[in-house]
């Protein structure tokens, strides 16, 4: 599977009834087995280029492809994680992981089986019975991961799927992706703050420039697989950091 | 390719269009209204169903420049226009003051529950006497039936639209130190607009029932009075007129509702765009 | 063959529980059932052909050719308008001029009431400016014993009765008895009876004829033998007061006038054989118990005629004048004599 | 110090004693009718209000006791409930459907509200006839009046709820491809069932409005019925009996809405603690 | 001002109908004038006791005390800014920030012009009047600390303030907060995962050990004031980030 998109743009109405142009125009395009991330300012258009490629937003101009198909719904074999948890409050934590598997019609004992297996590597084992407003921040966001692993997508869409969690946990989950992903070919599509993390995870970075979101720089990481947190004390890795931090401190000016 | 850029296109025009999108959600109620005129004319010229029970709509515009001219219309209307309009506030009143004590203390509910449901569901011709006996043979005995009709509606919307006030918002309410006051007007009263106008849409065309229904009790005048008398006089016309003014004062209320909704829910209007 | 009827089932429909049990409609070759809807609706379904008979009052024939339906009045019911004014007995009527500043109470300006009313202000000289009306629905008993009026427009065969009862009860306030006067002792108004819509008597002939005929057997049966009359309701109407010692009474009663009617007994004899049955009950059960027995008494009263279903031109004349004093008669009426016909009435074959 | 640890032992306590708290939850509408009942006895021992208006509880009992002996109550009870529930089916089923039409497509909205509204505030008599000639007189035309008056509150409460579900979730649905019924089932109901249970409890009360009301207009049979018929006869305390009858009806609906929503809301009920 | 927790410890009712610790028991004081990070494992109780403090949770056992009172409700002088934006959707940027004035009742001028002072510093000039559901996850995030500053509360208590933000806005706003509090006294408890940020803005940082959250280590940050992004790369400010990694490290075990 390949993704790519051609000038891709977006604008939403703004308050004064005029035109708010969100992101790009954007080209780009993404290999078979790529890990993809996104860095940019808050606003610049992230969370709006995630959606196109999950098929929630129609672009304004231009247009992104999936295997030369115009996205103009969601796909097969695309999951996307939200910003926020998304969850349903009236369903438990199992419910809510289980969710994509009871909409493909999985039926109920191969659907809870699965996620309970998925359970400890998402440190939620006592929690299955627990609603959402019992959680805490990082344990809904982690709750939201697991319904995209249930899916085992081809292409994940990750909109900051660490954001409030700890930096233990944080590296925990992100090797786990990493194991996960060198099992099979999967495109990782995922933002990220974090420039160690996007380093340590991707095979390319993408900074992105203010609102609305452009390309700025589209940096190639290539270090060594399998990788590991401690690689974030080689030279390679502080190299490539800092030239990612450069182009950002660049566009900000 | 072009599919999705066409989606793109349809996406901004239809922004573009949003004027002409309006005028046309306002002009379409009256084309119904067109279209109901337009069978009923077929109807009743091809005598489908005898014209004793579907009069033309020439006989009942005739009826109606009568009742207009004569100014009884008018009368009729205006008497249960304001028995519907105390019943209203009545009603609505107390079913918002209940309700939000319900909402905000369960136990009420199972305390009040009999009560209440036994109000809503007595037919008024069982307690009609003692209507008359304590209200009076006046407007206020249909005031009252009009206000126990309302009620109900108003009380249960008002009770599921509070309780599902987002409690991390009222959170953010506790914790800037707000009074009862100002969270009830500040966050339960918008968060729960939407729950609260449906019953209140429910409310309002129950208010022309309950009028009527309280005027067939106890018939003096009023469009309940009209409709009785003119169907015992076997003016199929001016039953027409009188049930078409009802409809009509149902319909305003009702579109009264629905505008404040459209205001009260601008926000999300925008926002779901 | 529906015959639709006003109010609820009742044992003043007793004639017509009569006609279907003692198999007068059948033998007339109609399989009757009966329905009962409010007064305007019997007659447009009539009028349109929905169902080929119904009951409805004079004045509405009247008010209803006046707006295009074309019934016609087959047989009048009852001979005798059903209205009258409740007053306490306290309370000197003998003239109905001292009516005058009263407050009287009526279920509303509709309907057989309000032209009760109308003739017996007319026939006293009046007019509704002179008194104070109120309108109460249909809750004179309550209204009148909690001493909110000085009198009632009431139906003569039922409403008296309870009010007599709550009186004698002592729960009638300061009235003690009650006396009635009644519409019919002033003028004879058209009341209650059989209509057919004229397309039945052009495609039918001879439906009204048979219908006629045999509701006219079935009320004067009901009529002679009300003890039976009322075993028979007892099958149609669900919540009639009974006991064992009552229908059995009623059962000896009933058989006890049969043998008394094969002898062919004048009509005096007949109603004194009713008085006779009347007091023998009453002393024997408790009124509550005979509360609708009583009703039927008194609803036979109205019935009771030498020729039965028989109308007069002079009835209908003064309804319309009492429509036309209420301000109801603005349509086109065409030809009072239109309206009704004794034609089909037994004995006036050809 | 004393104060916040007393509030904290008092949240332990309260978990503890949850039990105790549901038997006195379902006790409490008991409470309430036996205080209705003494007032009542009070009203009517004191002769505070005439015996001729409200009669003595012992009365009604009497009058009750016979009308189950002689089995008339229960067959006059299960002709409205029949009529209710045909009519509930009918008037719930449609008003669902045509809500959830309006909620996805709001243009709908603008040209069926004057249909709606004027099916919703034409009062019966109105049509009567007409109902008789395409129902018969049968409980088909009193289950059309129970489904008439039924449809409007479940409608406008459909409406609001489906319309307030969560965009958010709706994205997630979407992004899983769910198909529209998945949508429904998995997201739609479950966010609206509040709204949604509050427009049932305001539609099956007025349920048995609407049948008694039905059978006003034709009365064979029913508790509309025997009202009309107590009335008739002055029997007070037979009217009290089919009111009460008829009130209990309206509760036992009321209480079975109320135990769907119990069990529906539990996550609610938890989370807020 | 003074805050102190004294063996304060919190349970709820878990699925199972049991108890579940979440919090302590912890004790703590912390001085008139001291800046507080709290860094801890997902789910171990950080949120809940930010809640406690703001006297909207109240304690299974222990107590919470300010100035020696306890707090057994929203006290006056300190604002809370929530894990989650919790922006009312029906209220413009303008008028979800000019809200605590509106409570406090603030004329409708004054408070307009108190938040539109704060919107540039917010970097949300063009956006007073969009509604939350137009804005990015990031924005709405810098409305809700918006919505705190406008308070000038004496004690602020935020749960992972900065947690959506990419780098470069992060750092602007804790620089700004840090110069709000060069101004008057205040007391600041703000959680988070970032150690640098930890480090870099406090006076004392807190490390709690896995749920139920108790005190594991208590470090005081000698760094001199005023700080500076650039310090991160000096010896003192490395070595306490090293040992707050190691007392972190070492509760995971
Ligand atoms: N539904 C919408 N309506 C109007 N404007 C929108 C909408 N969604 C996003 N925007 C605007 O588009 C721009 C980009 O938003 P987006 O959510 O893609 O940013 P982002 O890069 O994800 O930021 P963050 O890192 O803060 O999450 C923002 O300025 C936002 O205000
Ligand atoms: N309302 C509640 N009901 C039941 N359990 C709750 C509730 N709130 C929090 N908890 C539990 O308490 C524990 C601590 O939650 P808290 O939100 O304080 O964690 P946290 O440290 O803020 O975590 P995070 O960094 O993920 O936000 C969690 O295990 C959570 O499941
Ligand atoms: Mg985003
Ligand atoms: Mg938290």
């Amino acid at each position: 599977m390949k993704l790519s998109l051609e000038n891709l743009a977006v604008a939403f109405s703004d308050p004064q009834g005029g035109l708010l142009p969100a992101l790009g125009p954007v080209s780009l395009a993404v290999g078979e087995d790529e890990f993809v991330c996104l860095i940019g300012p808050s606003g610049c258009g992230k969370t709006t280029l995630i959606r196109v490629l999950a098929g929630l937003q129609a672009p304004t101009s231009g247009i992104a492809l999936c295997d030369g198909v115009p996205i103009a719904r969601p796909m097969r074999g695309f999951a996307i994680m939200f910003q926020e948890a998304n969850l349903m409050p009236w369903r438990t934590v199992l419910d809510n992981i289980a969710l994509p598997l009871e909409v493909a019609g999985v039926p109920a004992a191969n659907r809870y089986k699965t996620v309970r297996a998925l359970l400890p590597l998402l440190q939620l084992e006592n929690f299955d019975q627990a609603y959402p407003a019992e959680l805490s921040g990082g344990m809904a966001q982690r709750v939201a991961l697991g319904r995209v692993m249930v899916q085992e997508p081809q292409v994940w869409l990750l909109d900051e799927p660490f954001g409030a969690l700890d930096a233990l946990t944080r590296e925990k989950l992100s090797l786990e992706l990493l194991q996960l992903r060198s099992r099979t070919t999967q495109i990782i599509i995922m933002v990220t703050h974090n420039i160690s993390e996007a380093v340590l995870l991707a095979d390319r970075v993408i900074v992105l420039s203010p609102r609305p979101g452009r390309l700025v720089a589209d940096v190639r990481v290539d270090l060594p697989r399998p990788r590991f947190p401690e690689m974030i004390y080689e030279r390679d890795f502080l190299r490539l950091a800092k030239r990612i931090r450069a182009s950002i401190d660049e566009i900000s000016g | 390719m072009q599919e999705s850029s066409r989606t793109a296109t349809a996406k901004i025009e239809k922004r573009s269009l949003s004027a002409r999108g309006n005028t046309l959600r306002r002009l379409s109620p009256l084309a119904t209204v067109l279209l109901l005129l337009l069978i009923w004319l077929w109807i009743s010229d091809r005598e489908i169903i005898s014209p004793i029970l579907v009069p033309p709509p020439a006989d009942v515009a005739a009826a109606f420049a009568d009742a207009l001219a004569d100014g009884s219309l008018a009368a009729h209307s205006f008497t249960t226009l304001g028995e519907m309009f105390y019943g209203l506030l009545l009603g609505v009143g107390i079913g918002l003051a209940i309700g939000y004590a319900i909402a905000k203390a369960p136990v009420l509910e199972h305390v009040l529950s009999p009560i209440i449901v036994a109000f809503q569901s007595t037919p008024i011709v069982a307690y009609a006497p003692l209507l008359i006996i304590w209200f009076g043979t006046g407007p206020a005995s249909k005031v009252v039936t009009t206000a126990v009709i309302v009620f109900f509606p108003t009380l249960v919307n008002t009770i599921a639209g509070v309780r599902a006030v987002s409690p991390n918002l009222l959170d953010v309410m506790r914790s800037l130190d707000a009074g009862r006051w100002q969270i009830f007007r500040l966050l339960e009263l918008p968060a729960a607009s939407p729950v609260l106008l449906a019953g209140l849409k429910t409310s309002s065309t129950l208010a022309v029932i309950g009028a009527v229904v309280g005027e067939f009790v106890n018939p003096q005048r009023g469009l309940g009075y009209l409709v009785t008398s003119a169907r015992n006089r076997y003016d199929t016309p001016l039953v027409y007129v009188s049930v078409l003014t009802m409809t009509a004062i149902a319909l305003s209320l009702y579109s009264l509702v629905a505008l404040v909704e459209w205001r009260c829910l601008s926000w999300r209007r925008r926002s779901l765009n | 063959q529906s015959i639709l009827l006003t109010f609820i089932p009742n044992v003043q429909f007793s004639p017509f529980y009569v006609g279907i049990d003692g198999g007068y409609f059948e033998e007339a070759g109609f399989n009757v059932t009966l329905e009962h809807l409010q007064e305007p609706d019997v007659l447009d379904l009539v009028a349109v052909g929905q169902a080929n008979f119904g009951i409805v009052s004079g004045e509405q024939v009247i008010l209803a050719r006046a707006q295009g339906r074309d019934v016609v009045y087959v047989f009048e019911w009852f001979q005798r308008y059903p209205v009258g004014l409740a007053y306490s007995s306290a309370l000197d009527l003998s003239d109905l001029s001292d009516l005058s500043g009263l407050k009287v109470g009526i279920p509303g300006r509709f309907g057989a009431s309000y032209s009760g009313l109308t003739t017996l202000l007319h026939s006293a000289g009046l007019t509704e400016d002179d008194i104070e009306v109120v309108e109460i629905g249909f809750n004179a008993p309550e209204v009148f014993c909690l001493g909110e009026i000085d009198a009632a427009i009431v139906y003569v065969n039922n409403e008296p009765l309870q009010i007599r009862e709550r009186a004698q009860a002592g729960d009638c306030g300061a009235v003690a008895d009650v006396d009635v006067v009644s519409v019919a002792s002033q003028v004879d108004l058209v009341s209650n009876g059989m209509i057919v819509s004229r397309d039945l008597l052009a495609d039918e002939p001879g439906a009204a004829r048979r219908m006629a005929g045999a509701l006219g057997a079935a009320l004067r049966e009901a009529i002679d033998n009300p003890a039976g009359a009322y075993l028979t309701s007892l099958n149609h109407v669900d919540d009639l007061p009974q006991s064992a010692d009552f229908v059995a009474e009623l059962q000896a009663a009933s058989e006890r006038q049969r043998a008394f009617l094969a002898a062919n007994p004048d009509r005096a004899a007949i109603a004194r054989s009713r008085q006779d049955l009347a007091e023998a009950l009453a002393a024997q059960f408790e009124a509550a118990l005979l509360t609708q027995f009583n009703v039927l008494l008194n609803t036979i009263e109205l019935w009771e005629a030498d020729r039965l279903g028989y109308s007069d031109l002079a009835s209908w004349e003064a309804m319309r004048e009492t429509l036309d004093l209420m301000g109801y008669l603005d349509g086109d009426l065409g030809d009072l004599a239109d309206a009704f016909t004794n034609e089909f009435l037994a004995g006036n074959d050809g």
